[in-house]
């Protein structure tokens, strides 16, 4: 059984149960309490399977469909508690028949963590897909939302777009070298290294669009307008932290310093992401799509801890990763919990008409735009810290002033909830649930910006993904090693 | 003891400005008219004893010295605030009390029934205070705190009828004008704390004295120079002086006449080795000082305001004092020092008490016939006109104008010549004004009378003015050189005497003058006026120096600041951030919200990225 | 040569991978486009069927089903959201207008 | 093996292809559509995978082609639809996507000519159903069970989406 | 010494208390006397700590360190020498005009506005205590954000712009000195293997002179935006302007002192040489602030516009001697900064209170207050006087010794800043006529409103003590003089400085 389930992290068997169960129940009885209950406890189970890996991991990559390092284990935490975030925060937003709403995210997650870490195109492209399905169903949710179809219809064809070109990068890699493993081609001892960077383009660019770097980001800000402010988040935190930590996975054992066509693509995307999203976050007055430019700039600046290899690259991306969707979740529960509409204006006064709400979602903003004492904060430094390490200077340079512009529209909400209000009225309340997650959050966010020792020490030691080696195929080719001919 | 004393000179009137400024508005009149006067007349005591102390003894190195604290102590630079009182300074000791005493208690009668009469007193005393810590510091840097200081009172005085924009703005103006020499005086400090590594001034002069030449003293002469061309109103640096007499008559006397302005005078004769050391800067202060004097004097001559007349004469005396000083005369230029205090402040006081009787009127033309009225005014103002215009054998300016002749002769006789023009133009210019204000036919009537307190200093002045020159005399009139004897040790001996013809012609000059004057203004029928043509106008402007600095200075800089109001750098930061916002429309702008568009955005990528592959 | 190589398939795929794309770019009919995308997913297909022919290898058609199972599931979303538009409002499918979502 | 039929099911796929693009008929261009499935599923068998080329008849030329030409019935198209889309394909709408496609495949033609020698010799073998089965089920037998995940997320959102069409239409119609 | 971190902590937990006391609307000053608690004890604290330094055991009188994220060698350590006694003195000091003053009268929620104050005293107190780089820029981006809510909420009517240019401008040069802080650390790791942001170990970087001028830069740039240096000062007017009183007074009075704290020990000690290959450009920058900020100053109509420029002339001058290279500029350097603290801060203050009155900060529309208030405007007659540099005030002995040490340097830069002291005077004066005397303005007598009420005795208290502390400063300024030298970076305090 081992040898046909290689380097099965412990945690997708059980999230497979889970999917398995909460189908069976909402076969027999729909009821969203016992929807929730069942999904929460499967990502409650699949995140302490982390700790408790059934099979050893070897440390080798060779042979498996999964690599269930460290860099997973870390990547899969952060995902399982995103998504449990998620559907706290969709706990009774969802509507009627919500049930299958947490079903679909169950297999977003799922698709997430598959993800994170796969070792092979196959189970990648499979990964990927099932995210981007069930994202569709989560983001066609409402139907009485006039632009949640619209929404859908945009993600639909796009993804599928990017889902096209990003199969034919991996098919042109699959003919170049013959190997299905899940890595970026190496160039070492090629005459002509035009097809696997060619290769490499193609398939960042279904990466780059679901990370949504510019400039394959435009669906992001008006899918997250259209779609339900749970799955906003789940795009925005999940799905994110998943692609990234494929790509890092991906560009494991190359050499990103080396002026070759992949990085200075990387590069070139990091900075147009760093200033095009903050740019257009400029520009915003719907908070959602205000958060999807900074969720934007944040992929940059991530690409820039991606871009300095080295002692503290991935280990200030993780950090970053983790500081970010605290950050990026509480922003997005507040936005639900505040029952007002998500544009600036809807939020002008907020600090007299629930100050708890508004100081929560400022500690976000404020983590968000690398401001003491938030955790962005620290986040922020350590990417740069890596950036200087690797002395990433032009990336620096743009990571210094786009944050200048981010700055300027995360202090704007905050700006924009201290206005005093002329009439007083008092907006109705989220659920306790939401209350406590965004009070979870806002702590967490704190102490751990005041304190990031334990997330640092977590971070230092993991964090490199393991190299996947592209010539260990499943089956070497050669001719003698056909097995089985007509 | 003595070391007791210097301080405690300088304590009370510092003191008594202290308790007026922290009462001013619950004090009444008479108690800060005493405080006031009373600070400086115990001054004025100790001063007297603290003299009398050093003539009977003085002490063995020539002055007294006493060191209160050390200012600043750093790295290669140490200062203190330290007093000496050598002979000269006890001369400028006994002037700023005395005239002081004399010019506060006429103003307790001259203000009495002005209701900031506290803080009238309290910046007089103040200024009297810092006066003295110029006078005594043996520090060129605390010198230049009571430099300062005394710069501030003057503007705190000459504004002191603040509702008035115009005396805001004369104050304003003298404030300003004499900072752009202190500015150039605190450079000269720099050089010479740089180059000689102190500020004290004994010291100071050792090292020039013994030390090479090199361009130290040039530069450092020069911008002292500056400082003292300011603070004593020369040109090019004279505008604010006829503007400042719109402070009160008292502050005009005491400050504006008898003490503060000959603050340069004193500064270079106190660092005079510094300038014998640079012969071009003595011709410098000679000839600043030969033209401040003519071109003062000719604008004195067309004056109607006999606050301005006295001002421009003022400029004259000082141009006076830097003649003989740039001479080397440098006992004239303290002896024309002090009697110049003596009949200016009396002048003053005069002219003070007669705009008071007539009803604060001081175009000289509304008085005329004064003299019935009020003799006893009439008889002060005489002796000091007479002492300005240098009467001979009487008065004491003859005496102070002589020595200073007697110093140009031997350094230049153009000079000479330059200098008894100006003794005959002053001659005419104070008794013009003496025919039109005291006989004539009378156009305003005069009310009230003087007050005894304003009268006992005018009586006193007046007495001064005409006996304080026999301190010092020609050998050919009486061999008396208790002034000279003085100073001898700080300026040795003085240079001897020219020839008795200088006398004669120093004797009858003034007196040419004054029959000119009557010839052009005694009491006729038809109304007496004065000359309207271009040069008189000029003249009368101060000779235009005021309209070519705002032309050239003041209104380019005004304007351009008025123009650059809103800051240009803050304009290139709003245009950042005009231009992040212009990205971040254009980024929306991507945001068209068509599919289509969205797709091509991403092929285009593709594409580009696709290029680079294959470019690699 | 060989007409039938996998590195001719390979640019057959290349033809219609850039066709599909044209169709995706210019076509305003979002049923039209949903047929592009399929196009440039077959030709996806294609190319990783021509890679596991030129390696000799299975596993090409086995990324072969998996598309296939991708293009079954994505067709039918897309479907069931087109009818949804259609039902709802834009019953012209057009891409280029009517649309809330931007700026 | 045969060029012939490689060459001849290839120009087909590629014409099919363009016909797709360009038609103004929806029910025309999904023809079109079916054609290049077929000629796809040729091109299969020429490039020795028949098991592939049995499903791309089956699945897809059948299945989702069946889908598709389901939707275009329910949507009921006419003639005014084919004037609106006649309208929409101006030829000037049709510049930046083509520069776009072409520069596209000029790209990736240099680099498929730059595609460097296989170890493997240059003929084809015919990889069977049996191959393909023993792969699926022995190293990949988990994507297996991810593509029925895939499936299920694909079946759950095609549900969820679908079952409110009526809900939606009928609010829409009563408005 | 544990006392180093009770700075920060007691005016934070202070704010706190106040903001809790003000929970119930009926004791809205009971705010206002726990945050002058707070800040009595802050003196009493500062005063012990003064008391138990360690004399006479080398430069550095006390120290505190604990591990703080160990894992990149950041540590919570502070120590304190000399210069930052005199800025935390300064710090203490103006906080009692701060508070007594202008956060009386605040008008809505002042618990909030007290925490926010005190907050900022925290990060600013913590500023100058940090001596791990990392620390430092914690406490240094940390102030920034009270601030911005303190003008933001309690500003003027244009207070959105202003706020937030003054924190893109601070905050974003922040970033550059994060970059450079960084890049020294990296570059003290290749060098050694260690990683650290201790800043006694950093000053033992061996850099390249190019890099050091880099990382240099960073820094300058950094602490020049909040010094304020030309051109970099375009936030300040407008911040100055549309802050709060109190805000204002904090901003001219401590906050800007940071930058010259950090150019003090962070570009000048840390990079010696590259300091002084810079220091041409530092001094003509300097030059230009001077002569710059006063031209300005001199043609506003708003009086804190005016008073805000004039900031930027004095700072020149701090500029100056910080970069003239020799203890004697960098001494008065630190004697300018607490005299322009102490100045500027009760010319804010006036200002303020004017504002409060008239409800105007245009010149044009005053005139002639002197009649209507003495008090205040004697007040600010003599500030005003203060700042245009009268020797006797602590303003003059700054600037001199500056410029003594400048013309040791670079005899026309000397010259050039004398000039600026000409025009100093040039715009105080002008804004003392404008404001203060003259005749009254014809819109005052016309509304009926009742006449403005003057200085009462609680502000002429605290503003006579400011004027007796720049007189002593002025005239006795060699206890400032002595501690004002910072230590050097290489003499790390071993240990625990030993008590006396």
């Amino acid at each position: 059984m081992t040898a046909l389930l290689p380097g099965l992290p412990p945690s997708l068997p059980i999230l497979g149960g889970g999917i398995a169960l909460l189908l069976l129940c909402i076969a027999w009885r729909r009821s969203e309490a016992r929807a929730i209950l069942i999904a929460l406890a499967t990502l409650l189970l699949a995140f302490a399977s982390l700790w408790w890996p059934l099979l050893p991991w070897p440390g080798d990559p060779t042979g498996m469909l999964f690599v269930p390092d460290g860099w997973f284990t870390y990547i899969a935490a952060l995902i399982l508690l995103s998504s449990a975030a998620t559907m706290i925060m969709a706990w009774r937003e969802t509507g009627t028949s919500s049930d299958e709403f947490y079903l679909l995210l169950l297999l977003g997650t799922l698709g997430a963590l598959v993800m994170a870490g796969s070792a092979d195109m196959v189970i990648f492209f499979l990964g990927l897909e099932t995210l981007s399905l069930s994202l569709l169903g989560l983001i066609a949710w409402h139907r009485t939302h006039p632009t949640a179809d619209e929404a859908a219809i945009k993600y639909l064809i796009l993804a599928g777009l990017s889902s096209a070109i990003l199969l034919f990068g991996l098919a042109l890699s699959y003919a170049e070298s013959g190997s299905l493993r899940f890595a970026a081609p190496s160039l070492d001892g090629q005459e002509g290294p035009a097809l696997p960077l060619a290769a490499t383009a193609l398939v960042l660019t279904g990466l780059f669009f679901k990370l949504s770097a510019v400039p394959f980001h435009t669906w992001l800000p008006d899918v997250m307008e259209g779609a339900p402010t749970p799955v906003a988040s789940f795009i925005a935190v999940t799905s994110k932290i998943a692609l990234f930590a494929a790509l890092a996975r991906y560009f494991a054992g190359a050499d990103l310093l080396r002026p070759d066509a992949a990085g200075t693509e990387l590069a070139i995307v990091a900075v147009l992401s760093m200033f095009g999203g903050n740019l257009l976050a400029l520009g915003q007055s719907n908070l959602k799509r205000l958060l999807a430019g900074s969720s934007i700039a944040h992929v940059g600046y991530l690409l820039l801890a991606l871009l300095s290899p080295g002692p503290f690259g991935l280990a200030s991306a993780a950090v970053y990763l983790a500081a970010y969707a605290a950050a990026t979740s509480g922003a997005f529960a507040a936005l639900g919990g505040a029952s007002v509409p998500a544009d600036i204006a809807g939020w002008r006064g907020m600090f007299r008409r629930r100050p708890a709400l508004a100081l929560a979602m400022a500690i976000m903003l404020i983590s968000l735009a690398g401001i003491p004492p938030a955790i962005g904060f620290f986040a922020k430094t350590y990417i740069v810290i890596a950036g200087v390490s690797a002395r990433r200077i032009v990336l620096l340079v743009a990571l210094v002033a786009s944050s200048i512009i981010g700055l300027y529209y995360y202090l704007n909400v905050v700006r924009a909830m201290m206005e005093p209000l002329p009439e007083e009225h008092r907006a109705a309340r989220g659920t306790p649930a939401n209350a406590g997650l965004i009070a979870i959050l806002a702590i967490v966010t704190v102490l751990a910006g005041l304190f990031p020792e334990t997330l640092v020490r977590q971070t230092h030691s993991l964090l490199q993904p393991t190299p996947i080696m592209r010539q260990a195929s499943l089956r070497p080719a050669a001719p003698h090693d056909i097995l089985y001919r007509e | 003891m003595d070391a007791l004393l210097l301080p405690l000179i300088v304590f009370c009137p510092l003191l008594a400005a202290g308790i007026l400024f922290v009462s001013t508005g619950r004090m009444p009149a008479r108690p800060s008219c005493v405080i006031g006067a009373g600070s400086v007349g115990l001054s004025a005591l100790l001063a007297g004893r603290l003299a009398a102390g050093f003539l009977a003894a003085p002490p063995p190195t020539g002055a007294l010295h006493v060191t209160l604290w050390s200012w600043m102590q750093v790295e290669g630079f140490s200062t203190r605030i330290a007093f000496a009182l050598d002979p000269l300074s006890l001369v400028m000791m006994l002037v700023v009390t005395g005239v002081g005493f004399l010019i506060l208690l006429y103003a307790g009668g001259y203000m009495h029934d002005d209701p900031d009469i506290a803080r009238f007193f309290g910046c007089m005393t103040l200024f009297v205070a810092a006066m003295l810590v110029l006078v005594f510091s043996s520090d060129l840097l605390s010198l230049y705190i009571g430099w300062e200081g005394v710069g501030i009172c003057s503007y705190l005085l000459i504004g002191f009828w603040h509702t008035d924009a115009a005396n805001v703005a004369a104050a304003r103006k003298a404030f300003i004008v004499t900072r752009i020499g202190d500015a150039a005086m605190l450079c000269g400090l720099l050089l010479l704390a740089t180059q000689a590594g102190t500020l004290d001034i004994a010291a100071l002069l050792h090292i020039v004295a013994t030390g090479p030449a090199q361009l130290l003293p040039t530069t450092a002469a020069f911008l002292l120079l500056g400082g003292a061309v300011a603070k004593s109103a020369q040109v090019p640096l004279q505008t604010w002086l006829p503007d400042a007499m719109a402070g009160p008559t008292p502050v005009s006397a005491l400050i504006h006449a008898a003490t503060m302005v000959t603050a340069g005078v004193y500064l270079i004769a106190r660092l005079h080795p510094l300038f014998m050391a640079v012969p071009a800067a003595m011709t410098a202060v000679a000839l600043v000082g030969l033209v401040t004097l003519l071109l003062a004097a000719g604008s004195a001559l067309v004056q109607t305001d006999i606050k301005r007349i006295l001002a421009y004469s003022t400029m004259s005396q000082i141009g006076y004092m830097f003649l003989a000083l740039g001479s080397g005369a440098w006992q004239a230029a303290i002896f024309h020092l002090v009697t110049h205090a003596f009949f200016k402040a009396l002048l003053f006081m005069a002219a003070g008490a007669i705009i008071l009787r007539v009803h604060h009127r001081q175009d000289i033309y509304q008085m005329g016939g004064l003299a019935p009225a009020m003799p006893g005014v009439f008889a002060a103002f005489l002796a000091g006109a007479a002492a300005l215009a240098g009467l001979p054998l009487l008065t004491a300016g003859f005496y102070s104008k002589e020595m200073i002749l007697q110093g140009a002769w031997h350094a230049n006789p153009l000079l000479w010549a330059g200098a008894l023009l100006g003794a005959f133009a002053t001659a005419i210019y104070i008794f013009r004004c003496v025919f039109i204000v005291f006989f004539g036919t009378r156009h305003t009537e005069p009310k009230g009378h003087t007050g005894a307190t304003m009268a006992i200093p005018l009586a006193c002045l007046a007495i001064l003015a005409l006996a304080g020159g026999w301190m010092e005399m020609p050998d050919t009139i009486a061999p008396v050189h208790l002034l000279s004897h003085l100073l001898s040790p700080l300026f040795g001996t003085p240079m001897a005497e020219g020839p008795s013809w200088l006398l004669w012609a120093g004797s009858l000059v003034p007196l040419t003058g004054v029959g000119v004057a009557w010839l052009l203004w005694r009491p006729r029928t038809q109304a007496r006026t004065t000359p309207e043509d271009a040069i008189a106008r000029l003249a009368r402007t101060g000779w235009g120096f005021d309209t070519l600095y705002d032309m050239l200075f003041v209104r380019p800089f005004i304007t351009l600041g008025r123009l650059n109001q809103s800051d240009i750098c803050d304009r290139l930061s709003d245009a950042t951030a005009a231009t992040a916002r212009t990205g971040g429309r254009m980024l929306s702008h991507m945001q068209s919200g068509q599919v289509r568009r969205y797709a091509g955005w991403i092929a285009a990528g593709t594409v580009v990225a696709l290029c680079l592959g294959i470019r690699a | 040569m060989n007409a039938a190589s996998p590195t001719q398939a390979l640019l057959l795929a290349t033809i219609l991978f850039a066709t599909g794309l044209l169709g995706v770019l210019a076509r305003r009919n979002l049923l039209l486009m949903l047929m592009s995308i399929e196009i440039m997913l077959n030709a996806a297909a294609l190319a990783f069927i021509a890679a596991g022919a030129r390696w000799h290898a299975a596993q090409g058609q086995v990324m072969f089903l998996m598309i296939l199972s991708l293009a079954a599931a994505e067709a039918a979303v897309g479907l069931a959201i087109i009818l949804r538009l259609h039902a709802a409002g834009r019953p012209t499918l057009d891409a280029d207008t009517g649309n809330r979502l931007k700026g | 093996m045969s060029d012939l039929p490689f060459i001849l099911f290839s120009l087909v796929a590629a014409c099919a292809a363009l016909m797709v693009v360009t038609r103004a008929v929806p029910v025309h261009a999904l023809l079109y559509l079916v054609v290049l499935l077929l000629s796809l599923a040729g091109v299969f068998q020429a490039l020795g995978a028949p098991f592939a080329a049995m499903l791309e008849i089956i699945i897809y030329a059948g299945a989702v082609m069946v889908l598709f030409v389901f939707v275009v019935m329910m949507l009921n198209l006419g003639r005014t639809d084919r004037d609106r889309e006649r309208h929409w394909m101006a030829p000037g709408i049709w510049i930046g996507p083509a520069i776009l496609s072409c520069l596209l495949l000029a790209a990736l033609c240099i680099t498929l000519r730059a595609m460097p020698p296989t170890a493997a010799p240059d003929t084809l073998v015919s990889i069977g159903p049996q191959a393909v089965g023993i792969m699926l089920y022995g190293p990949y037998v988990l994507s297996v069970e991810l593509a029925s995940f895939l499936l299920l997320a694909g079946l759950v959102s095609a549900f969820h989406i679908g079952r409110n069409i009526r809900g939606t239409g009928a609010a829409t119609g009563e408005a | 010494m544990i006392a180093l971190p009770a700075l920060i902590l007691l005016p934070a937990a202070g704010g706190l208390a106040a903001w809790l006391s003000d929970r119930d609307r009926q004791a809205s000053s009971l705010s206002w006397w726990v945050a002058i608690t707070t800040i009595l004890l802050q003196a009493l604290l500062l005063l012990f700590i003064t008391c138990t330094a360690g004399w006479g055991h080398g430069p550095w009188l006390a120290h505190f360190s604990v591990p703080w994220i160990p894992a990149l060698g950041i540590a919570a350590r502070m120590d304190m020498d000399g210069l930052s006694l005199v800025m935390l003195w300064l710090t203490t000091l103006l906080s009692f005009p701060c508070v007594i003053l202008s956060a009386r009268d605040v008008g809505e929620r002042p618990g909030l506005f007290h925490l926010l104050l005190l907050a900022t005293i925290a990060g600013i107190n913590g500023v100058f205590l940090a001596t791990d780089l990392f620390l430092f820029f914690f406490f240094w981006e940390l102030m920034l954000v009270p601030m911005y809510v303190l003008i933001l909420q309690w500003g003027h009517e244009d207070r959105r712009r202003a706020a937030i240019k003054f924190f893109l401008f601070t905050q974003g040069s922040g970033l550059l000195m994060l970059v450079a802080i960084l890049g020294l650390v990296i570059l003290h790791q290749h060098a050694t293997g260690i990683l650290t942001f201790d800043y006694f170990a950093l000053a033992d970087t061996p850099l390249m002179p190019t890099a050091a001028m880099v990382l240099m830069l960073g820094f300058f740039i950094a602490f020049a935006v909040k010094l304020p240096v030309v051109p970099l000062h375009v936030w300040l007017p407008d911040t100055h302007t549309q802050a709060p009183t109190a805000g204002s007074v904090l901003l001219a009075g401590i906050l800007l002192k940071t930058g010259g704290y950090g150019l003090i020990r962070f570009v000048v000690l840390l990079f010696p040489e590259a300091a002084a290959r810079f220091a041409p450009m530092a001094l003509a920058l300097g030059v230009a602030g001077i002569l710059y900020g006063a031209w300005l100053s001199l043609a506003q109509d708003d009086i804190k516009r005016l008073i805000a420029y004039s900031s930027v002339s004095h700072l020149g001058f701090v500029l100056l001697g910080i970069f003239s290279g020799s203890p004697m500029g960098m001494r008065g350097a630190v004697v300018q900064m607490v005299a322009h603290g102490l100045s500027t801060g009760a010319l804010f203050v006036i200002a303020g209170s004017l504002q409060d009155r008239l409800h105007t900060r245009d010149m044009r529309r005053m005139g002639g207050l002197w009649q209507a208030l003495p008090h205040l405007s004697s007040v600010g007659l003599f500030f005003a006087i203060a700042s245009l540099g009268l020797p006797g005030m602590g303003n003059f002995v700054g600037e001199f010794l500056t410029l003594l040490a400048t013309w040791r340097v670079s005899p026309p830069m000397a010259i050039l800043g004398t000039a600026g002291l000409v025009l100093s005077a040039v715009y105080s004066l002008t804004m003392v006529g404008r404001a203060f005397v003259g005749p009254p303005h014809a819109g005052q007598g016309a509304t009926h409103a009742p006449p403005p009420a003057d200085f009462g005795p609680r502000q002429m208290t605290v503003l006579g003590l400011t004027m007796a502390l720049l007189l002593v400063l002025g005239t006795y300024p060699q206890p400032v003089l002595d501690l004002s030298l910072p230590a050097p970076a290489h003499a790390a305090p071993q240990t625990e400085v030993p008590r006396p």
